[in-house]
């Protein structure tokens, strides 16, 4: 009998921090799988701004950076523009990239850096006990909205992807999510299309993923991903945004 | 007078609110009192713990490092702080779930089956109150009543909550000074 | 042999594979691991088919796959 | 009781604040948590802002229509607030920035530090001006200071820092809290609130004309000039015949004096200074020192606030430093070993003297 | 024989300091227009950040505050969140509003503030001597693009009207421009329309106003409205992105 | 002959520097425009960025990476780099920030100011940090002391800042540029360049433990103490007679040196000490003075360098203070009155002893 | 009677004005103003159908229109 | 020996490289020099003006206040500078376009129709050529062989420039030296 499933290679034997359920853990193996089958270890430098996922480079086995809240695409830019033939990436979630992190993901795809960010949308600043984020939803309770998101005051949350694929700059925006098998393989497969566009030096890739927070929705894990599929999915619909186009 | 105290265990053992229904009854008592949660990331551990300060005098630091009273009501929390209790201090510990194996000489050691008590009265929630119940029995650094009275204030209008906390209390109280207020609360 | 194994200690208990498996064959387990989790657990390994559902959705990495 | 995150916006809805811009940091989000909850209750309104750099801002939006409003934040987040309140100063407009400092620098931790002292007092932002800063001790000095902070700041037209840290925020403490603030808001004429019935009103900065900005800024250092005389608020603990005067001021000074009880009871002779503005700082009780004969400065940080000790003592005593850093919180014993040990050169010093 | 056209009431007959040619001033007449048609002078506030019209407080008879550059939208919030019944606009231009301030916008638009933006995109940081903006066209030369902006290492200019458009929260976006009497007058249409939306309290209105930089361009004021006209328009396209849907 | 700012950017090409990130401001832009310029034509990067945030957030990038990195503003613009200046300290990485101060606080105006000391040497970042500052003042020491900061960055791994303003900026004089830097960039191992060959490298200042995040403070700290022994630089002129000394930094020295030669001229024994390292600050020089009976501080601020300057005395001579502020810059002339006044109080001291 | 008045030293001589005027009867003057531009003029007020086109693009609201 | 000059006008009348040239032959002249515009917004109004030292001993703040010697290209400038000129200074005005109404009798006044002999070379961009001869013979700061050879380093790569330039310079001499230069030139 031999292997057909384990761990990356590229990911460190060791237990994550991240709770019970959280698909953080499903998204960092998925990048795990994607450098290990595109042979970029090596080559690889991953940047963590602030949010759960700031431990992330304690789970890659890669050059790593942990960036400032929010300025992880200028902290890749920086990195890029230095160092033009490595693969760079961050590591972004919603409080980050869509709130303090807005003009910095906007104008790294407006540049079309050439680099490969990985948002992870899971409605809720998690690392910080669960305020309101940006992409929170509608009635959406959350400790600065107690009574739910209230479209009027609060407005409506904030589609990323959409947002970004009507900029001319980014190459490949795409909207994923891993709640299911299926839709893992169809991340995986999106994921690795971000990091070939960047290989392929055609511009600024992005995948949403569309996640879950258990601890901050108050839900046990299976709850998160049925909350997620009927509430999350209306709002933030799964797709390819924006393709590369070929290159002459 | 000071004594601090420490008290740990699971995210859902109830220690934060049982150190603040002590707090509180410290205050009803007229003695300078503090609550401090710790707090960050290390929540997302699962154990929680928090330190109450009783004193006849301002309190400085509210973090307390060495209790002179420490209550572990789970394992992780057990092995964490039971080399810091003060030299002559007290542990009460949560013997339905922890399994005491080293002993210290130099400190006293009270097991109490809080968890199975707290079922016994029907909540394994109560667990908290029954230990607390336990530590006015012990330590007497303050009254029952004031302990009843400081309920409604952590718990304001929720009264079956504060009945059925009194009984734990009762139980707990019973437990330490040998069966006779057990008896009468039974 | 064993087609599916489960790192147990590493197990967070939060069900998601139990869900997605087609068998139905992971339960959860009764005692705790070190981490203080019921871990999950498949006994009736002849009956998996080793179609790698659970372990793509484990957060935790603790099943690999073997066929 | 109440948390000392809570207690502040407690007092500041007391003080009339009805404009809350935060963002979430630990650890102070119980502060914009209790004030999402509070404020629509009084009909005020509190607003995630998407970062600190724009909470600042609306701050100084809300402070220019005439309102009382505050922003809070930790360490990092307040370091984006520099140029914001580089600008509420420059415009003359009152409003209370909550510090809860943790440690740094960078990332750092989120346990309690004084390691913001210099950005603090210094002013982080550029040019010339100065805020008064308030640094509390308990919780029921949270509610005092928040209060009064506000009364300082509409008073002065200048932002106020409050600055505390993760245990003062975390932490429950009786506090008590008035009915009223002391004294009513002040009237804004100066408010923009639309042109209607008055010649219209203009909130700025920009003075390009260089001789205009020097009058400007000097306007501002005299208002400066007034808080340092007026504002400066200090507590003194057995200063009288104390031959070693320990300064420290927050969560720092309650470990000190926890120490100090010890250290009286050993006989031996130590007195605590705790400022409360650390902004202006009180050089006044260390420069009538009569019997001090050296200074020891406690504080969490590599040594921030000993340099305007030294610049308060002016080489008349050895000012000696005890910090810990990081969010390491010093123990009573580790200051009391430290006060030992400076008694015990003291005494051989006077020994050697005989 | 009567005035049928002159001064708006609310501005200041003063000399402003703008450049010959320059189209700030006619938009300024046209704010002035329509606030005096609006009758909302004395609950009118403006605010003017960094850029050329860092001075327009002097232009305008109302009651003005001068913000950091970039941060008038959060400045507008915290403003028009005190006082709702206020009417509270912000004169921005393209390096305000779409480089450093790109969150601030975004997120005023997301919240639906009650604000109306006024957005001047002249392709270039004119007040800074003629950097290249978000908004420079791909070839045009500037200060800090003295080849021109190239595509590949600048990216393509950001199309701010289109970004807010894609979000949920805006009420009434359009882009305008001055450039001949007929536009003069269609652009003074929207941005009346933008104040209403903010009078009906219908949420986030933005006026983009195309305009031109004789100076940084190195054109005669002429030359510039034709090479606005045939370079700028082909990239930025007029008319209305969103409308408010009716109030129910 | 070149203007100011446009030969730092020479002299960072110079250095080794090829990575520079900025944003307009004025009084600084000729060196962004000059590096738009230059920097493709030795194979280098310039990237305009959206913003000061950003822009300090790319050097910290690209410094990670291994670079010689650089960033310019002027006081507004560098209130917004703040949290990431202390960040680059946190993580230990060089970099070069140039700050063309302008007259604040706020908008403020666009010419000459040098009221950013503070935010300079103490931080005006949150957290126990230091950076090494320097104040030019002429073309040519713009030029070296460019080199020289790209050296020091890299030696002790931490952001370092040189200060001068738009006067420096904007004039020109006669400079000599050196072919190469004095040293090579040293190796970088530490750099994160993708783990090819070696174990993965970290940039990081997350560090949660109290304990460990101390350890790192006391680690930076001695770091920091190093350069105070090592790095602290002035230059004197005519000190060692001088009854009164007058201590002035950049664009003020200069305007200082010219009413000196006047004063001397009248018989008075001025002499100047001039910083050039803002922190460390040459306390050195004010400690050994022999013969000197009063100290006098010009800064165009309302007094900031003065406080270390007293920090320096310790209270053994008198510190006077002159100020010009908001962009004015103090004339030889005013200068020379100041000092005359003092002389002249000296004077009359010295006969009421006699 | 003037259908169209140019207040000369507000003028700043950017021609966007003559562009538009329908009548082509805007032309620029030869002195200069007090601001040190030749400002825009019209000589031949016959001729002005008061269409204010001009007045509309003036960036320094120069022109009154009258009818 | 310190010689300040401010030099100012238009934009377009090149006060700027006026004084550039000015700085490099002092420079070439083993003197100590600076050169420093007005900068900022000042510049969109239309005016501008550069400060000149040059000196035997280290220059303090290259801004000159007190002009020892000021050129005025235009009318504004001369309004704005004249009373700023040092007691016994030299003002050079443009009288092709300034008026000089209120006179100062403690200063030296040199009025050069420096825009008409530009044009009578065929470039009215040369007026500040013409005005930097006359400066030459004027004030003897700077040889006129300098001069010429700092042409080179300001304009550097344009030939025919620099031949219009020389043309101009000696132009300028001429007319305050008293012709015979100019004759030579012509
Ligand atoms: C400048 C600054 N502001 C605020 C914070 C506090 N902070 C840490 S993580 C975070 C947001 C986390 O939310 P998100 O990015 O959605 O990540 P998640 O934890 O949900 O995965 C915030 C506000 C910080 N570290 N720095
Ligand atoms: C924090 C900060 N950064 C930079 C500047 C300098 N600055 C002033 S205006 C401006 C940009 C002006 O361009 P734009 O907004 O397009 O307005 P325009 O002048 O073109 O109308 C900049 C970068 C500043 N004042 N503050
Ligand atoms: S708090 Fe939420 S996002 Fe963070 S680890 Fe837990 S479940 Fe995941
Ligand atoms: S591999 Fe497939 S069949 Fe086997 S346990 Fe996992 S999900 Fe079930
Ligand atoms: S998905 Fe993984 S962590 Fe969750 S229960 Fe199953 S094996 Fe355990
Ligand atoms: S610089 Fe450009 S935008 Fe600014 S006033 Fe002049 S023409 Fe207008
Ligand atoms: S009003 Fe019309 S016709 Fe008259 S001058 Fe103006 S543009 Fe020409
Ligand atoms: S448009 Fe106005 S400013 Fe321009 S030339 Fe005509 S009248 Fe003069
Ligand atoms: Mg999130
Ligand atoms: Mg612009």
């Amino acid at each position: 009998m031999k292997q057909v499933f384990g761990r990356p290679r590229v990911l460190n034997d060791v237990v994550m921090h991240y709770c019970p359920g959280c698909h953080h853990g499903v998204i960092h193996r998925l990048i795990g799988e994607v450098v290990d089958e595109l042979g970029i270890a090596e080559r690889t430098i991953g940047i963590a701004p602030v949010g759960c996922s700031v431990l992330a480079y304690n789970y890659f086995n890669l050059d790593f950076v942990q960036a400032a809240h929010g300025r992880a695409p200028a902290v890749a830019t920086g990195i890029k523009r230095a160092l033009p033939d490595r693969v760079v990436f961050t590591y972004q979630g919603d409080g980050d990239l869509a709130a303090i992190g807005t003009a910095e993901v906007v104008h790294a795809a407006m540049r079309s850096e050439r680099i490969t960010v990985v948002f992870v949308n899971n409605a809720v600043f998690g690392m910080t006990s669960g305020q309101m984020a940006p992409t929170t939803l509608v009635g959406q309770k959350t400790t600065t909205t107690p009574w739910g998101r209230d479209a009027r005051v609060h407005g409506h949350p904030l589609r990323v992807a959409e947002m970004l694929a009507a900029l001319y700059g980014p190459a490949y925006i795409a909207r994923v999510s891993v709640h299911t098998p299926a839709q893992v393989m169809k991340a995986k497969k999106c994921l690795e299309k971000a990091f070939r566009t960047q290989l392929e030096d055609r511009g600024f890739s992005m995948v949403e993923f569309v996640s879950n927070c258990p601890t901050n929705w108050g839900l046990s894990p299976l709850d998160s991903v049925r909350w997620l599929e009927e509430n999350m999915l209306k709002y933030y619909p799964l797709g390819e945004f924006k393709l590369p186009e070929e290159v002459a | 007078m000071t004594r601090e105290f420490l008290l740990a265990g699971f995210g859902g053992q109830g220690v934060m609110s049982l150190g603040m229904v002590l707090t509180y009854a410290g205050m009803l008592e007229g003695r300078q009192v503090s609550w401090m949660p710790s707090y960050g990331p290390e929540q997302r551990g699962g154990t929680a713990n928090c330190s109450v300060i009783i004193s006849t005098e301002p309190i400085g630091c509210p973090v307390v490092t060495e209790p002179d009273v420490l209550v572990a009501m789970n394992p992780p929390s057990w092995e964490r702080f039971c080399g810091a209790v003060r030299p002559g201090g007290l542990a009460v510990v949560n013997s339905s779930m922890v399994k005491v194996s080293r002993a210290r000489e130099d400190i006293r050691l009270t097991q109490i089956p809080a968890t199975s008590l707290a079922e016994g009265l029907g909540n394994l929630r109560m667990a908290n109150m029954v230990v607390l119940g336990a530590l006015v029995g012990l330590t007497g650094v303050v009254g029952m009543d004031s302990v009843k009275k400081a309920l409604d204030k952590v718990f304001p209008g929720r009264e079956h909550l504060v009945a059925a906390n009194r009984a734990a209390l009762d139980k707990g109280l019973a437990w330490v000074t040998g069966g006779a207020a057990a008896g009468a609360a039974g | 042999m064993q087609k599916v194994v489960f790192r147990e200690d590493r197990c967070k208990g939060c069900e998601l594979c139990t869900a997605v498996c087609p068998q139905k064959i992971i339960h959860m387990g009764e005692g705790l691991n070190r981490q203080g989790y019921h871990p999950a657990k498949v006994d009736d390994q002849e009956k998996c088919t080793s179609c790698t559902l659970c372990a793509r959705v484990c957060p935790d990495m603790v099943i690999e796959v073997y066929r | 009781m109440m948390k000392g995150n809570e207690a502040i916006g407690e007092a500041a809805i007391v003080a009339g604040c009805r404009c809350f811009f935060g963002y979430p940091i630990t650890p102070q989000n119980e502060l914009p948590e209790y004030m999402a909850r509070r404020l629509p209750e009084v009909g005020g309104v509190f607003v995630q802002a998407e970062s600190e750099v724009a909470a600042i801002n609306m701050v100084y939006g809300a402070a220019a229509a005439g309102a009382r409003a505050m922003t809070s934040s930790s360490s990092p987040g307040v370091s984006l607030k520099q140029e914001g309140i580089s600008y509420l100063s420059a415009c003359e407009l009152p409003c209370v920035v909550v510090n809860m400092v943790r440690g740094g620098p960078g990332l750092g931790g989120i346990q309690p530090a004084q390691s913001d002292y210099f950005q603090a007092t210094r002013g982080g932002g550029h040019g010339d001006y100065r805020t008064l800063v308030y640094g509390a001790a308990s919780v029921q000095e949270l509610v005092d200071l928040t209060i009064e902070a506000f009364d300082a700041a509409d008073r002065y037209r200048n932002p106020v820092l409050l600055l505390a840290d993760g245990i003062l925020g975390q932490m429950m403490e009786p506090a008590v809290f008035p009915d009223s603030p002391p004294l009513p808001p002040p009237a804004k004429p100066w408010a923009v609130t639309g042109a209607s019935g008055r010649p219209r009103n203009l909130i700025n900065s920009l003075i390009l004309q260089p001789d205009m900005l020097e009058a400007h800024n000097w306007r501002l250092m005299e208002k400066f000039r007034q808080i340092e005389e007026r504002e400066v608020r200090w507590e003194e603990d057995q200063l009288d015949d104390a031959e070693l005067v320990v300064v420290a001021y927050g969560t720092t000074a309650r470990v000190v004096r926890a120490a100090l009880g010890a250290a009286r009871r050993e006989g031996l002779k130590v007195g605590l200074l705790r400022p409360i503005t650390l902004w202006p700082f009180p050089a006044q009780p260390l420069r009538r020192l009569k019997r001090a004969r050296a200074v020891l400065t406690v504080e969490m940080s590599t040594g921030q606030m000993v340099e305007d000790v030294r610049l308060a003592v002016e080489g008349r005593l050895p000012v000696q430093f005890y910090g810990r850093t990081g969010g390491v919180v010093p123990t009573p014993r580790e200051v009391l070993a430290r006060i030992k040990e400076i008694a015990g050169e003291l005494a051989q010093e006077a020994g050697g003297r005989k």
